[in-house]
């Protein structure tokens, strides 16, 4: 993984479209708060690497999709800002 | 390392940008490089003429032009967005470079930040 | 020090209440201490500042995320910084910028202190190391 | 003595009373006769103000900016210091009868 991109927004704000827009290959989403709801709209094309807080999904009853690479808690969430070459926050 | 600051919002509506402003200029005063991204409606911020007086707020383009002295290296737009905007040679403020791919250009900086 | 121990610097631009950014970064800093790494500073900054408020009083069943940073900065004697510029814009003073603005009353909760971006910009000085992180917590709006 | 409303750290309430008697009083507090080279710094940043709307937030943006107008041998925070003692960008906007610093860094 090159870049940790960690978004906080829903899909309908402009910051998320910008990430999705601008992330490289080796690049990994993590969706946390509001971010977690792209999960349950079929209109979102997600990237290849997408985690999502699982506190936030489970909060707000969402069936992951099953094109997700995986629901994670706190602590994997500091194991992925460690793996990442940068983490930026959206 | 050089940070690059990213303004997304247009001026005035909100504080955000000027507080991205102010994280550039503090960068500067501790000489650490530091430019400036514009993209989607924050490319409104180079727009030459704004009159905020009636808003009561200080001009942001006046402000904005002052970071050149403090040492901000480059103010760096995305040419779509500034396409979508209406932003053209003739009403861009001095001293902005369009970028064609903002996606490549955010690869080159280790420190990417929003205010908010 | 082992070289897998990272320090972080968390960044909090999100007001509690008008957003999850506070919690989310409060979720982190936890896993932070559990996994063994250290936490050299909380930064406020632009709507973030409002954590530090010690007027803000939510009902008792509901959690006071002034208190529950506090409570947690204090027990890992973590320092916690509000951008001075963002907390004097938004109404948030310590006693001397009380006495500075000749303001009525001072609200800056314990153990929360006021400064200048020069904390924010040393953090990112010091993040250029390899084992160092700065990580930012925003609204979601 | 010119009766202008100043606040409690001396820097003017109303950017527009400001006169060059003015800026000889408030420096007269300071113990700071002003001199030509007093007067080239306070018209750059009055200059400024009115440029850009804002003071160099800091005393090293301070530098920075009269470092750029004036050169190295004027922008360093030496010259600068001896002109205007204790935080210079402080002392000059007082004088200047610009609005006082936000304290930003």
């Amino acid at each position: 993984m090159h870049t940790l991109h960690i978004v906080s927004k829903p899909p309908g704000n402009t910051r998320f479209r910008e990430c999705l827009g601008m992330m490289g290959e080796q690049d990994a989403l993590l969706l946390t708060g509001n971010a977690v709801t792209a999960l349950a709209d079929s209109t979102i094309t997600l990237p290849a690497m997408v985690y999502a807080l699982q506190e936030d999904v489970r909060a707000r009853a969402i069936d992951p999709r099953q094109d997700i690479s995986g629901q994670v808690t706190f602590d994997d969430m500091v194991s992925l800002t460690i793996r990442a070459q940068r983490v930026i926050s959206w | 390392m050089h940070t690059l600051i990213v303004i997304d919002q247009p001026p005035y509506g909100s504080w955000g940008g000027r507080e991205s402003l102010d994280m550039a200029f503090s960068l500067a005063a501790f000489d650490q490089p530091v430019s400036l991204l514009f993209i989607d409606a924050g490319v409104l911020w180079l727009k030459q003429g704004q009159e905020p007086d009636g808003i009561y707020q200080k001009s942001v383009e006046r402000n904005l032009a002052a970071a050149s002295i403090f040492g901000v290296e480059a103010l760096l737009a995305e040419a779509t967005a500034c396409h979508r905007f209406g932003l053209t040679d003739n009403n861009l403020i001095n001293g902005v470079t369009r970028i064609e791919n903002t996606g490549t250009t955010l690869q080159q900086y280790q420190h990417v930040v929003f205010s908010g | 020090m082992p070289a897998d121990i990272h320090t972080f610097t968390l960044v909090i631009t999100g007001a509690p209440y008008s957003s999850q950014a506070p919690e989310t970064a409060l979720g982190f800093a936890r896993a932070v201490l559990r996994a063994g790494h250290t936490i050299d500073r909380v930064f406020l900054y632009g709507e973030g500042v409002h954590l530090a408020s010690s007027l803000a009083s939510p009902p008792s069943d509901e959690t006071n995320w002034t208190r529950a940073w506090g409570d947690f900065l204090q027990e890992h004697s973590v320092p916690a910084v509000a951008c001075i510029a963002s907390a004097l814009r938004r109404g948030l003073v310590n006693e001397s910028e009380q006495k500075r603005y000749q303001l009525p009353a001072s609200n800056l909760a314990a153990p929360f202190e006021i400064a200048g971006l020069g904390e924010w910009v040393e953090s990112t000085i010091k993040s250029s190391v390899q084992s160092s992180r700065v990580i930012y917590f925003h609204g979601g709006a | 003595m010119t009766m202008v409303i100043r606040n409690n750290e001396g820097f003017l309430e109303d950017a527009s009373a400001w006169t060059t008697e003015v800026a000889r009083e408030i420096a007269s507090e300071d113990a700071i006769d002003l001199s030509e080279n007093h007067w080239e710094i306070i018209m750059f940043l009055r200059g400024f103000y009115k440029e850009h709307e804002i003071s160099p937030p800091s005393n090293r943006l301070f530098v920075k900016a009269v470092k750029e107008a004036f050169g190295e041998a004027k922008g360093n925070s030496i010259y600068l210091m001896q002109l205007f003692p204790g935080t210079p960008a402080k002392t000059a906007c007082r004088i200047a009868g610009l609005p006082r610093p936000t304290n930003c860094l």
